[in-house]
């Protein structure tokens, strides 16, 4: 098949839903022309002009309301925060308004937006462009939750975004966006809530999210060599999560590993130990279900703390071989 | 927007006067939900907390009639009267404001999220100034779309110093959207005495920071809130863009339920009671003060039926508790 | 001793600290002649005057703004956001200025203050003023999550936080503030980071955070007499969380629920689950770690739905009755 | 502030000859620090992003004078040479940006958060208007400690969309706080010209809405800048509150590292670069090509020394990456 990054797979997506559907339109800072920050909508203003592709002022809050505004009145908008970090300016218009409208107005609106954010660390961007803030908004009644890992995702699950008919927070990786991998040119969609075993394996469930699904595949490389087959399952959507997958794999492998970018505390990676343990997982639980997770600090700026700031595939390796040698 | 097509006198050369006549009673009858509003509160038949627009109909009388049922609204959460003038259904509000399943939002909204989404009443609001980026996105849509529609979208005094107010009163500018922005410039934010909040005389005066056009009007004068209404959405119509109406008016009773009003004088609320914008209106439409009696008994025993209405409509059912989040 | 409303020891904590120091002064909407929304600050404006309570426009990121640049430069702030719910348009100051500035500069920034939040539902204020939102913050390193649970602990715990050297949310839940208990009336501390065991039992441990807190005492009444012994431990600041008496409650109980009124999903309870898995109480577990918590749903304003959309006595009775029974 | 006690020439009867020159010098220091950290991105040698001045020295050279080693500065993320003219070391400044434990934030910070709080330097800022709020605290702070200091808060012309622009100035305004907000308006934000974003001619227009002062001046004018700002510093310091004022210049480089510049022709940047503030400046002094030339060499070699300390630092030690988060 065809080879696209991640990126690519994006701009495929937003081009062939713009071309199949006149109420879908982009909407962010420096999206036009320029082509967004990291050159996921280049060319897309050449091919729909500035009423479908609209640069706005510097004006999160504007931005999210837009879309909001635009999809309770019949469009399907398509926002952009330039870092994600920039959506603490937008946290008003997307939990307060967006999420709730539906429910507050009794289930008689609907509010189909898609907001994609350039998410995580690794490009020396320090502690206000390389946050990883998905689990506010899992914690959010009335928003889904979605974080593709391949070029393959990132399409797919785009493309299921924009025909969901509510507001979807759509977490991308920055340091994803050049990575290639092969992916369909006609349209497709893999359906919001639906996990992925990437890899199987006996030794221990490794739930791995974002960018930590291609670091765990390498510390699979790694530790099949040592006789370990780690089984790796990418949520995909965070929410809705579809637990079962991780359930049974849990029951399978009886040991599980959790590894997140975002900060460890108050993280996704606890929902997702508490969905283990309250599931009949727990009695086949031969080990403490473990977190890997970002550590409890803003990412510094200087290339090396940065690094160890985050899982790396050697930690991925190393907690994984502990856990399944039980030396935990 | 005449009601009957056989030529009709005219107030003020642009409000026909049966038309006159259904907006004073839309005004005595906010009023009677409001006070029964307070009352049904004082007896803990509702709960939560109220913002009652007395002293204020002005306002939402002026501004409904000028635009059409197509048109989008977007209120706030002293909104009851904008509700009624947007046409909406008393038995369904109360409904609603008793939070019950028969409600407007199944009871799940309550006085400040009431919304009709059917009829492009895009809700109260509960966050001061939450509207005005939604309007935007409505004001875009209307603009892609390629109707004629216009948004309506209401704030008040301390609403204007939420940044959300400057960004999308900039961005409505930009991009010439058919946004109205009225503010009810009730000279309060909660305790903020208006003096205290604000450097400028007036809130209009800051739509020209976004190249808009700004205008102040007595918002207790039913006519000028609606000449100025109705040229806004003209403007919009063409296309030539938003248009920040302030509209000066005064809340009698306190902010919400619990205010002892310490922030002012009972002479200041005597003062402005004396410009009571529903006996202004009356005395433009000659209507005296027994005619007046009249149009309060109708509204007091419309209120009365659907307060019947709403106490006869179940409650919501506990196990309809999930519904209505996603779509 | 003499007994104190919740709102009472908030606002002598205030008031005592404000006596002492003259760096500490309050800012907030109509915190002054109106007394603050839920009266808390009534008073203080005669007392100490309006250059020190400061009244603000509405404008919530220009109040943490104002905490911060204060507190960078040597004063000591307590903020007011009138409902918790409306941090949600101070998020960009609070999250990417406040929580990070030491960090950012070096460890060479101090920023002392308080953000005071008004939390919970059970008012009949509906989706937009009903939020129980401190997960989103104990998620951000360079803050502390305080939230207390009585009128003791409100004292004692906001004269410590403002006496911390970093910036701190403090939420406080609207229907604790007219509940009455013991306060002393001097000056005292409850050091941050220190978990309280509220009742000894050796049947299951409970940990409840604020409201949840007396909601779990009724419950464990009511099992007492079942020959049920509840243990009910408050973390009291969830950050940093005091882990220890929690984890050896459980190695002792062998059994574990997690009760908090935020939505369930992406909250507080899987934190503690993984901490609690993470540690050596892993071994001595009988039973899943269980959550009860808020549902998955904005708050209602129907006043039957609102109740049960957040977990009740009952609740608590019953979870906890099938987890000691071995019923899950 | 004078720097030597004996009668000196003043520059157009304000700034003293001998300060002058010195402004002239980390002028061009600070443009050698940024084409050499340009090299330096090149070469790998540091990662992230970062923000050249080139071209916008004027606004840096005019404000930093015009106030006291005791006031506060909140810089923007294109804020090198405000750093220089506050005081900055250039060593401990190279080694930040090169993410050295001897930078000012221990390598944590870089470019974007430079600062050092010992200075009242309060740092650069990576979200766009994230210092406007805070310069609120810093005012009020000031006013409550009744010292005589002043806070200068910069930002860029897309700042001034951001909400929080808003909110900040109003407050600031309405108490009287002692802030200086220097909008540096190059024209641009990232690729959205000003023209686009605004329906005013200028941002200072905004100042009316907070009923606040407010004026434009030629920002690659060092003179004029610091004549704006001094007369701001001075009104502050009395009591009288705010300034706003927009320094009008024009970035020559990419707004970042990875920009194509396709939202503005050549002609544009080369017309702009005639009218380079730094050979401006120096023939206000009568420096000629060969005087210019030679404080080059001056500023390259004590970039050179920089660039050699930062080398020699060591990178911060892992095991203390959990440090300074907490006080
Ligand atoms: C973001 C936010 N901040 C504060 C509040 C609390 N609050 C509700 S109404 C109100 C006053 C609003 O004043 P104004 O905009 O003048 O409208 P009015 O109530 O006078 O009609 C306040 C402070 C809120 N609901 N939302
Ligand atoms: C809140 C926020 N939004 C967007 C960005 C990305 N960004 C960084 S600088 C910039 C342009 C800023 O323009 P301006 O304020 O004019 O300053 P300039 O870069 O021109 O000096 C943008 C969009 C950001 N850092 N923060
Ligand atoms: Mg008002
Ligand atoms: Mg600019």
């Amino acid at each position: 098949m065809r080879e696209l990054s991640y990126m690519e797979a994006l701009r495929e997506a937003m081009r062939q839903a713009m071309q199949k559907d006149d109420r879908v339109f982009l909407i962010g800072e420096d999206i036009g022309i320029y082509g967004g920050a990291f050159g996921v909508s280049a060319g897309l203003l050449d091919e729909f002009g500035p009423k479908r592709i609209i640069d706005t002022p510097i004006s999160e809050a504007g931005i999210a309301g837009a879309c909001i505004g635009a999809a309770v009145t019949g469009m399907r908008p398509i926002g952009e925060m330039q870092f994600s970090d920039f959506v603490v300016i937008a946290m008003e218009q997307l939990v307060m308004q967006g999420a709730k409208m539906r429910f507050m107005f009794g289930g008689k609106a609907e509010v189909p937006f898609v907001m994609r954010l350039a998410g995580g660390s690794g490009t020396g961007a320090a502690a206000q462009h390389s946050e990883s803030l998905e689990n506010w908004f899992v914690h959010v009644p009335g928003l889904k939750v979605v974080m593709p890992s391949s070029p393959y995702d990132a399409k797919g699950l785009l493309l299921a975004a924009i025909e969901d008919n509510n507001p979807i927070m759509f977490f991308e990786h920055k340091v994803l966006y050049k990575t290639k991998g092969p992916v369909p040119e006609e349209m497709y969609t893999i359906p919001l809530g639906q996990s992925h075993v990437v890899r199987e394996g006996k030794d221990l469930t490794v739930v791995a999210t974002s960018i930590m699904v291609s670091r765990a595949l390498e510390a699979a490389e790694q530790l099949s060599k040592e006789g370990i087959e780690l089984e790796i399952i990418d949520p995909r959507t965070l929410k809705p999560l579809d637990e079962k997958p991780i359930i049974e794999s849990v029951i399978k492998t009886g040991k599980a590993l959790i590894v997140h970018e975002a900060v460890k505390t108050g993280g996704f990676g606890g929902e997702l130990t508490a969905v283990i343990m309250e599931s009949e997982a727990f009695g086949y639980l031969d080990a403490p279900v473990k977190r890997l997770a970002g550590l409890d600090t803003p990412i510094p700026y200087n290339r090396n703390l940065e690094y160890h700031a985050v899982p790396q595939v050697e930690n991925i390796v190393e907690e994984a071989r502990k856990l399944v040698k039980g030396q935990y | 927007m005449p009601t009957s097509s056989k030529k009709e006198k005219l107030i003020e050369g642009v409000l026909p006067e049966s038309k006159a006549h259904e907006l004073l009673y839309k005004m005595v009858l906010t009023r009677a939900f409001e006070e029964n509003a307070e009352e049904m509160y004082g007896l803990g038949k509702v709960h939560g907390t109220m913002h009652l627009s007395i002293g204020e109909e002005g306002v939402a009388a002026g501004a409904g009639p000028a635009l059409r049922p197509s048109d989008y609204l977007l209120n706030t959460h002293r909104g009851h009267g904008h509700f009624l003038m947007w046409g909406g259904d008393l038995n369904r509000m109360m409904a609603e404001f008793m939070g019950k399943e028969a409600g407007y939002c199944r009871g799940r909204g309550g006085s400040m999220h009431i919304a009709d989404v059917e009829s492009n009443n895009l809700g109260a609001q509960g966050i001061v100034a939450g509207n005005l980026p939604i309007s935007v996105g409505v004001g875009l849509s209307i603009q892609m779309r390629k109707t004629d529609q216009v948004v309506l979208t209401l704030f008040g005094d301390g609403a204007a110093n939420e940044g959300a107010f400057h960004e999308s009163l900039n961005m409505a500018s930009i991009w010439n959207l058919p946004v109205i922005y009225l503010c009810e410039n009730n000279q309060y934010a909660m305790s903020m005495a208006f003096e205290r909040a604000f450097r400028v005389e007036q809130v209009s005066e800051r739509a020209a920071a976004y190249g808009m056009k700004g205008l102040t009007v007595d918002g207790n004068d039913v006519i000028a809130v609606y000449k100025a209404v109705s040229e806004a959405a003209e403007q919009a119509r063409k296309g030539a863009g938003p248009t920040l109406i302030e509209a000066i008016t005064y809340r009698w009773k306190g902010h919400s339920k619990s205010d002892r009003q310490l922030y002012r004088t009972r002479e200041e609320v005597k003062k402005w009671m004396e410009k009571d914008p529903i006996k202004r209106f009356a005395a433009k439409l000659d209507v005296d003060e027994a005619g007046l009696k009249e149009i309060e008994k109708k509204a007091k025993e419309e209120i009365r039926k659907a307060v019947e209405f709403a106490d006869n409509s179940p409650e919501p059912d506990v196990n309809t508790i999930l519904e209505g989040i996603y779509a």
